[in-house]
């Protein structure tokens, strides 16, 4: 109880904190910055292993005659510990990449509060206050996305804010006809409409989905994340690929499985139709990945079809298609954030951002290159790195659910992939041999930091996926 | 056909009462000068006076005054009368008020025609 | 723990290459000689027919499962040899070829991989493997780093991460359909899915067939065997091919030669059949046009792959007959994976002196070079079959497996042996051609330096020892080592089946010598003829066929694209159009307040009082609407 | 003395404030002392307020009957206290004393004189008392009186001002007000005519029975009802005055003026609908129907205008007109639901509307631009402005943890039960129209550069004002209790009336 209260509040205190700072203290400010984004890890890691062991930690009270819940539940923590956990890699990233950068304060304050707002999102046990938290989340996040200031930047802002208000707003309609069916928001024990019938559940589910899948970028309604690249890398890297989104995705879980329960989904005509726009969203997603020409909207695009995929795992309404969303949940967020990583070490260090002019660039950046070598072969779902866990179980859920050709998209999405990023690779280390300063310095080092950790975390997990495999393991228990 | 005219004449009060009030609207709309425009409304409400009044009185009774000498008669139940000498007064505050009005408008603008009070008003915000 | 231990060597070799950069070349061979003997010793028990097993147990889904059977054992020992050989070879070969420290690096951990590949004792430690092999394996594809190298080793990487993905697939196919994923050497197993188990090896067969060289998915295979420094190129051709038929021969294992196929997935077998039978075929035809020596052993690499898918093709095909044609593929991916190596060894040994592969420019080196020209004789006529040395005997074995085949299938084999005779027509006029040109004919002008060593030359004599060693005594290996993994695979009468074949007989022999003849035949008139010069276009080459049709599908896509985009973009240029008009006329409505309607001028609150009566009659209008009873 | 007080606390409610007003100018030029005693009347007032809310509260929802002079209805007037009035004094005081904190020390510099100052209270107070009045009485023709009183305070107001585009706008409100009270009358006239009674409970009983005999009579009762409201409350075809008049109108002028003005017709329309019609009749008539039409058109349009706009007042007086869109659509679902939605989203948007008009009065006062793009950096300069705006957008979009969260979940709640989704939907879609025009001025205050010009926050009363609307916000949208108990409860009786 008290890990939770003091794993939701780290981030709302630093925030405060590093509000309230004189401007001039950058390094302190980063102390603190870095003291809070551990604090929230490490409470939400207890909190887990609270969870794991068999606990029920819950915290309830009513606003406005709603009652809320805060009750995490495995499904929940996972979400948790990747989101903070990867907090402290993007806060420190974040020190060398904002080094005399403007408007430092607000960026911290506000990515310490989306630390706990996202915290908030795992960690909600009704659908009240996942509502709540997924709307903070669009508003906390915001100033992050704006942070450039450019006229491309609030463009993007705006079409972020409401792309996000518009799918909470579908969202609180699904809310209230779920709440006008059942009575209860409550996601423990069984699911909430589990039982119900009639023909309106598929429009309810229509709802949810499509409010949800607004975040987690679903085709069409994906327009707003290339544009939100604009933002800062780490915090493209940490939001748009990892803790936005995720909290869509993570929505989708909840409503297929806490919501309606997977038999009742099953049953639903719509759910027919999910594989498809899922299909379709992973393939469009690497085909236009690969037609980018900047990195970092190729990776944009790549996030989309990468969300799908855990899309795809919770529509197989298999074990094993949720073990492997979950699983390809937690690695995939490693990998990704360590490419984009990857790549904001390259724009800051050289100012490239197109990929048909990083010819030879390896030799400047060597160690980054590697790093963005190992995420690649990891978004392809190559076998030393974890993400093959997570392609693996979803291939195995999409063909124990009968639906082979899913699995097919899977690999075919992987060839794409492979056709995406293996010519980076290869042309990267084209041409003469280059020594430089490029890779020195502070900066830098702060920078490749957590990226090479984040490699080597990636390829620890893929050598040896039962680290990460109990929780896995819980989440499918807890759900079938 | 034949009974609606026949039951507009019968209630001629009435039918008196919805064209004062068309005249009055008519007057609002077409009319630019303020003042007008003004007496259009009161035009208009004289209207809705008199179809009150009328709703009250019962042809051939008498003023509800006691010991009268036609007490045996019906009598003119005197709500809507008593009621219509508030509305004529809330009317006239508002005429009052419309014309103090009218005349800051005519200070400011030095006419009291819309039209013009219009244009020169988009000329200002157009600078 | 003896396997571990063998695979933990390479590794050690590894980090005693990173600890010692400046004085490495021992090493390798060091390490080699210690793998390959401890190999040799340790799992010599193995043919007796009882697996060694080790498994690393990590908590989780995933254990690091590790197996030894005779096949594998064949396997392991074949690469510690070949990379023995390789060792004595590439200090003095990398010396002229540069960057000689990096080389043993991915050889070393390309080493570690291969044994983990074939030590592996379920489907996805070998995967794991498998895809390191890859990457290792592609350090030495593109060792040059030039433009050529660069793009041979994008294709090399691409196909083979391809090439795991669909065996991913394969196994969690494999794996559902099965329940349990099955470890390997465990023989074959029973599904409870049996079409989907069907499309599960058909996928394997895929994915290793992409590995393997298999037509159409060989297209990587030249450019990136040819491109890698020659002791790469050796082991590239020789090993690491084969390690997409050790992949094939396993999931044949599963299926227990295609008794638990479904019924609906016997046309597996033909199919395999037919590729094996067309990659030998092309590979041939493509290697007989080749002017670059190594692109020559590159394309028949390809096509003495196809050899070997047919042998597999031809086990799958007869079941429980097909030993003959499962213990032909396995005997010659031995012998192959000799003759190749020697083959590029010796290429690489002309190349080093000089600095040219290109046949054309070549000639007349044998009174320079009397031991290399000698010992690739040696290899050429292992590989062209001649009888006496190893190539002969497990051609032989497979000819009368291909022979089986045809007298109790269907009608339609008897062109797979004609154009088995043909292929090795064609085998022979290619070689014959290469060493033709190579040591004989015009003398060469290029200038030769003399920076050979004879360590070069004893590489390559270990080999030919072994070679004509089998040649001479083709039973020895087949019943030590080759039946008893045979039986293993789950062939039972494979013993009493190589009990009756004797190689020696007049009709095999015969055959093989107009073979020859007829070959070196060829050879004279394509060299008369300059038919080796013509190319076909290359709209009719597999290349081109693949080209157009990645093209074609490209060019869809680009279609599909541009529509959707169009279609998104021009909802929103609507949608913005419409919004834009919908803001400037409601700014209209709001700011201006000036119109006639009915020559009467609205402005201001005349416009008001009119919008106010006007919706009133709305109002009732729509009233009137809802209720026409009342009116 | 105290037992007299209470007994009488309903007609002091209403007759108090508008005696204060009265007495006002006699001591007008002594400025101190005019805003003590309106400050302290209205704690007064809020205090009487919140104690008749609270009796009726725990009387289980017997309304407390007050019969004037003692004479009992249907000769007397009547005034009944019940949960609806009680719900609506506490929204008229509770923005009432913040807004005329507000004014303290602030309104000479946007009036001018010092007499238009108190000018200015006594419009104040008088609103006030006729919006509690027209909350209280069941009588039909002291509801036109009131409403004809509240009318006029309410053109005083925006003439408050002395330029000339006020007014412009304060004669153009007059004329249509005037119209609207024409149509008002008419309806009255009707109903007399049709039943003879002016007591709304009569008069109802009455209409129940005799109803078949003149529909036509009723179905204009009822349009000219709606029709003469609808133009007071700013529905929205006809609610052109309202982006004039309450752009025009000194701050806390045009902070009552949405806050508070529009609802007290709402509040007499729910009144004349619900009590005197019933809902049988609406029924009959289809009024529901219009209603949620009308407000589902008005709450797209409204949006739509207020996105046009680039005066910061004129987009809030726009979102006005799309928020009163909700309260007739809440009006028109006929179910417990959507009425509590109505009531409680009627007090949130008055918190968050006066909040918002006085935030956007003080920065407009402080940068002396218009503009919304003329904003840039205030949110740095003057935070508790700017935050207090902040706290209002957010509760207008419906954020959760803000008032208007609550209002609109009933809203949806009761949409849905009446089974009508495209309600549900354009309340949605109008939630996030509303931060589309809501939310970049957010964006323009704290996110781009400031200006070098000096600005601050208001002074001591101001924020303090400030700082009690924003937290009326928040409190009511975390700890809506026994509010959302009153309005709940209002919403039932009105509903028992069949």
């Amino acid at each position: 109880m008290l890990n939770l209260v003091l794993a939701l509040l780290s981030g709302v205190v630093g925030a405060l904190i590093v509000a309230v700072m004189p401007k001039v203290r950058n390094r302190i400010r980063n102390l603190v910055v870095l003291l809070f984004t551990i604090l929230g890890a490490v409470f939400s890691w207890r909190v887990a292993l609270l969870v794991f062991a068999g606990k029920n930690i819950k915290i309830a009270g009513e606003f406005a005659g709603f009652s809320w819940s805060i009750n995490p539940d495995p499904l929940g923590v996972i979400f948790a510990l990747i989101a903070s956990s990867l907090w402290i890699f993007a806060a420190v990233y974040s020190f060398g990449y904002m080094e005399g950068k403007h408007n430092q304060r607000t960026y911290y304050t506000f990515l310490l509060l989306a630390l706990s707002v996202t915290l908030g999102v795992a960690f909600s046990g009704n659908l009240v206050a996942l509502y709540l938290f997924y709307e903070l989340l669009t508003l906390v996040t915001y100033p992050l996305v704006i942070h450039e200031r450019s006229p491309e930047a609030m463009k993007s802002g705006k079409k972020y804010i409401l792309y996000s208000l518009s799918g909470a707003g579908v969202i609180l309609i699904a809310i209230v006809i779920t709440y006008s069916l059942a009575g209860n928001l409550d996601f423990a024990g069984n699911a909430i409409l589990a039982g119900s019938t009639g023909s309106g559940l598929n429009l309810l589910l229509a709802l949810f989905i499509i409010g949800f899948g607004v975040k987690a970028a679903l085709m069409p309604l994906h327009g707003w994340l290339p544009g939100a690249m604009v933002a800062p890398t780490p915090i493209s890297a940490l939001l748009h690929a990892v803790a936005v989104v995720y909290s869509g995705a993570y929505g989708i879980v909840r409503v297929v499985y806490s919501v309606f329960g997977h038999e009742l989904v099953r049953q639903l005509s719509f759910s027919r139709i999910m594989p498809w726009v899922i299909a379709f969203t992973i393939l469009m997603g690497v085909i236009i990945a690969a037609r980018q020409n900047v990195l970092k909207r190729r990776l944009a695009y790549q996030t989309i079809s990468h969300l799908s995929y855990i899309l795809l795992g919770v529509f197989t309404f298999q074990p094993w298609g949720l073990a492997g969303a979950i699983m390809h949940m937690i690695s995939y967020s490693t990998l990704k954030v360590s490419l984009f990583f990857c790549a904001g070490i390259i724009s800051e260090q050289t100012g490239e951002k197109n990929i048909d002019r990083m010819r030879g660039i390896g030799w400047l950046l060597p160690k980054t290159m590697v790093a963005l070598s190992v995420a690649a072969l990891g978004m392809i779902g190559t076998m030393p790195l974890n993400t093959f866990w997570g392609k693996y179980y979803l291939m195995k859920g999409s063909v124990e659910g009968g639906m082979w050709p899913l699995a097919v998209v899977l690999v075919i999405s992987g060839i794409i992939n492979a056709y995406c990023f293996i010519p980076v690779i290869v042309d990267a280390f084209r041409g003469e041999k280059v020594q430089g300063d490029t890779e020195k310095g502070s900066k830098v080092n702060l920078m490749l930091a957590p990226t090479l950790l984040l490699s080597m975390v990636s390829i620890l997990i893929g050598l040896w996926p039962g680290i990460v495999w109990p929780g896995v393991e819980a989440v499918v228990n807890w759900f079938f | 056909m034949k009974i609606l005219l026949e039951k507009l004449i019968v209630n001629y009060p009435y039918t008196i009462a919805v064209f004062l009030f068309a005249i009055g609207a008519l007057i609002v709309i077409t009319k630019s000068n303020l003042f007008k425009k003004l007496i259009g409304i009161n035009i208009m409400e004289s209207a809705i006076f008199l179809m009150f009044i009328s709703s009250g009185n019962i042809r051939g009774a008498v003023e509800p005054v006691l010991n009268s000498a036609h007490s045996d008669l019906a009598y003119i139940n005197p709500l809507p009368s008593a009621l219509m000498l508030t509305g004529i007064v809330v009317s006239v505050s508002v005429t009052a008020f419309a014309l103090a009005l009218i005349i800051r408008l005519y200070k400011s603008y030095g006419t009291v025609d819309a039209l013009k009070i219009a244009e020169m008003r988009n000329e200002v915000t157009k600078e | 723990m003896l396997l571990v231990i063998l695979m933990a060597i390479p590794l050690l070799g590894t980090v005693a290459l990173l600890l010692m950069r400046d004085r490495f070349a021992k090493i390798p061979f060091v390490i080699t000689l210690t793998v390959f003997v401890l190999g040799l010793f340790g799992l010599k028990d193995v043919f007796g027919g009882i697996p060694l097993t080790y498994n690393i147990a990590m908590p989780g889904p995933f254990v690091l499962n590790f197996q030894a059977d005779s096949l594998s054992a064949i396997f392991v020992i074949l690469s510690t040899f070949l990379w023995l050989v390789v060792s004595i070879y590439s200090p003095k070969y990398m010396e002229h070829e540069g960057r000689g420290w990096s080389f043993q690096l991915c050889t070393m951990l390309t080493l570690f991989s291969v044994l983990g590949i074939f030590l592996a004792g379920n489907m996805i430690t070998m995967l794991l493997f498998f895809e390191l092999m890859t990457i290792t394996s592609y350090f030495w594809v593109i060792h040059r780093w030039n433009k050529e190298a660069i793009r041979a080793g994008y294709f090399y990487l691409f196909f083979s991460i391809v090439g795991g993905l669909v065996v991913t697939l394969g196994i969690v196919m494999m794996g559902s359909a099965t329940d349990v994923l099955p470890t390997i050497g465990s023989g074959m197993v029973t599904p409870l899915n049996p079409t989907l188990f069907g499309w599960s090896i058909a996928t394997l067969i895929v994915g290793f067939g992409i590995k393997a060289g298999m037509v159409p998915l060989h297209l990587w295979l030249p450019h990136a065997h040819s491109v890698a420094p020659t002791p790469g190129s050796a082991l590239l051709s020789g090993l690491i091919i084969k390690i997409g038929a050790y992949g094939l021969i396993r999931a044949g294992e599963f299926t227990g030669w295609g008794i638990k196929l479904g019924d609906s997935m016997t046309w597996l077998a033909s199919t395999l059949l037919i590729l094996g039978t067309l990659t030998m075929l092309l590979g041939v035809l493509n290697a007989l046009i080749q002017s670059n020596a190594k692109k020559l052993l590159a394309y028949h690499s390809v096509s003495q792959m196809g050899y070997i898918i047919l042998g597999l093709g031809v086990g799958l095909y007869l079941g429980a007959d097909g030993g003959l044609g499962l213990s032909g593929a396995i005997y010659h991916i031995i012998n192959h994976a000799l003759f190749k190596v020697a083959l590029f060894l010796g290429v690489g040994v002309i190349y080093i002196h000089t600095g040219e592969t290109n046949l054309y420019k070549l000639g007349g080196l044998w009174r320079r070079f009397p031991v290399t020209a000698i010992l690739m004789l040696v290899a050429v006529f292992g590989i062209t079959g001649t009888p006496g040395l190893n190539g002969y005997a497990s051609k032989t074995i497979l000819h009368h497996g291909v022979s089986l085949a045809t007298e109790t299938g269907a009608p339609w084999l008897i062109w797979v042996e004609r154009l088995f005779m043909v292929v090795g027509v064609g085998t022979a006029a290619s070689f014959a051609k290469l060493y033709y040109l190579m040591f004989f004919g015009k003398p060469t002008e290029l200038k030769i330096n003399d920076e050979g060593s004879p360590k070069l030359q004893i590489a390559m004599g270990l080999i030919a020892v072994v070679m004509i060693g089998i040649g001479t005594r083709p039973e020895f290996l087949l019943n030590s080592a080759i039946a008893p993994a045979v039986e293993a695979l789950g062939i039972e009468n494979i013993s009493t089946t190589l009990a009756h074949l004797s190689f020696w007989n007049f009709h095999d022999l015969s055959g093989m010598i107009i073979t020859l003849t007829l070959g070196i035949l060829v050879c004279w008139g394509g060299l008369k003829s300059g038919i080796f010069h013509w190319h076909l276009p290359t709209y009719m080459t597999i290349e081109g066929i693949v080209k157009l049709i990645v093209r074609g599908i490209a060019a869809i896509i680009q279609i599909g694209l541009k529509g959707y985009v169009y279609v998104v973009e021009s909802i929103h240029h609507i949608g913005e159009a419409m919004s834009s008009r919908l803001c400037s006329d409601l700014r209209k409505f709001d700011k201006s307040k000036s119109s006639t309607v009915f020559g009467i001028n609205l402005i201001g609150i005349t416009a008001d009082v009119a919008i106010l009566i006007l919706s009133l009659g709305v109002i009732i209008v729509l009233y009137t609407l809802m209720n026409p009873s009342l009116l | 003395m105290i037992s007299a007080i209470t007994t009488n606390l309903p007609i002091f409610v209403i007759i108090i404030p508008l005696f204060i007003a009265f007495i006002l100018p006699t001591f007008s030029r002594r400025m101190k002392l005019v805003e003590g005693v309106v400050i302290s009347t209205e704690t007064l007032w809020l205090l009487g307020a919140g104690y008749l809310a609270s009796v009726v509260l725990l009387q289980n929802g017997t309304p407390i009957i007050y019969n004037m002079g003692g004479w009992a209805a249907p000769w007397g007037i009547e005034l009944k206290v019940d949960s609806l009035g009680a719900f609506f004094m506490i929204v008229v005081t509770c923005i009432n004393l913040p807004v005329a904190l507000f004014a303290k020390g602030n309104l000479t510099k946007e009036v001018g004189a010092k007499e238009r100052v108190t000018r200015f209270y006594v419009l104040l107070l008088l609103l006030g008392g006729a919006m509690v009045g027209m909350a209280l009485t069941n009588d039909l023709f002291n509801v036109f009186v009131l409403v004809e009183v509240a009318t006029l305070s309410c053109c005083g107001l925006v003439s408050a001002n002395s330029n000339p585009r006020a007014s412009e706008a304060a004669f153009k409100y007059l004329i249509l007000a005037t119209l609207g009270s024409t149509f008002v009358l008419g309806g009255i006239g009707f109903i007399l005519n049709i039943t003879g009674y002016l007591n709304m409970g009569f008069a109802h009983q009455e209409m129940v029975q005799v109803w078949q005999n003149s529909p036509h009579a009723i179905w204009l009762a009822m349009s000219f009802v709606l029709i003469g409201f609808g133009v007071k409350s700013a529905l929205f075809p006809v609610h052109v005055w309202l982006p004039d008049a309450h752009s025009n109108a000194p701050t806390p002028a045009s902070a009552i003026l949405s806050g508070l003005a529009v609802k007290g017709y709402i509040i007499c329309f729910l009144k004349f609908m619900y009590t005197v019609f019933g809902q049988n009749l609406m029924q009959q008539f289809n009024m529901h129907k219009i209603l949620v039409l009308a407000g589902m058109i008005a709450i797209i349009a409204g949006s739509l205008f207020a996105l046009t706009q680039n005066e910061l007042k004129r987009r809030l007086a726009y979102s006005t007109v799309a928020q009163i869109g909700y309260l007739f659509l809440g009006l028109g679902l006929m179910n417990t639901k959507g009425l509590t939605g109505t009531l409680f989203y009627l007090f949130s948007h008055a918190l968050i509307k006066s909040s918002l008009f006085l935030a956007a009065g003080t920065m407009i006062a402080a940068t002396g631009k218009k503009k919304i793009s003329d904003l840039a950096g205030v949110g740095r300069k003057m935070p508790i402005t700017m935050g207090v705006f902040t706290i209002g957008i957010l509760g207008l979009i419906g954020i959760p943890l803000f008032s208007g969260f609550v209002g609109k979940w009933y809203l949806l709640l009761g949409s849905l039960e009446s089974g009508n989704i495209l309600a549900a939907i354009v309340i949605i879609v109008g939630s996030v129209l509303c931060a589309a025009y809501l939310l970049p001025i957010i964006r323009i205050a704290y996110f781009e550069p400031a200006p070098e010009k000096d600005l601050r926050d208001p002074a001591l009363p101001q924020k303090i004002a400030l700082i009690m609307l924003a937290a009326g916000v928040i409190i009511l949208g975390i700890l809506p209790g026994s509010i959302l108990e009153l309005a709940s409860r209002a919403a039932a009786e009105l509903l028992m009336i069949q």
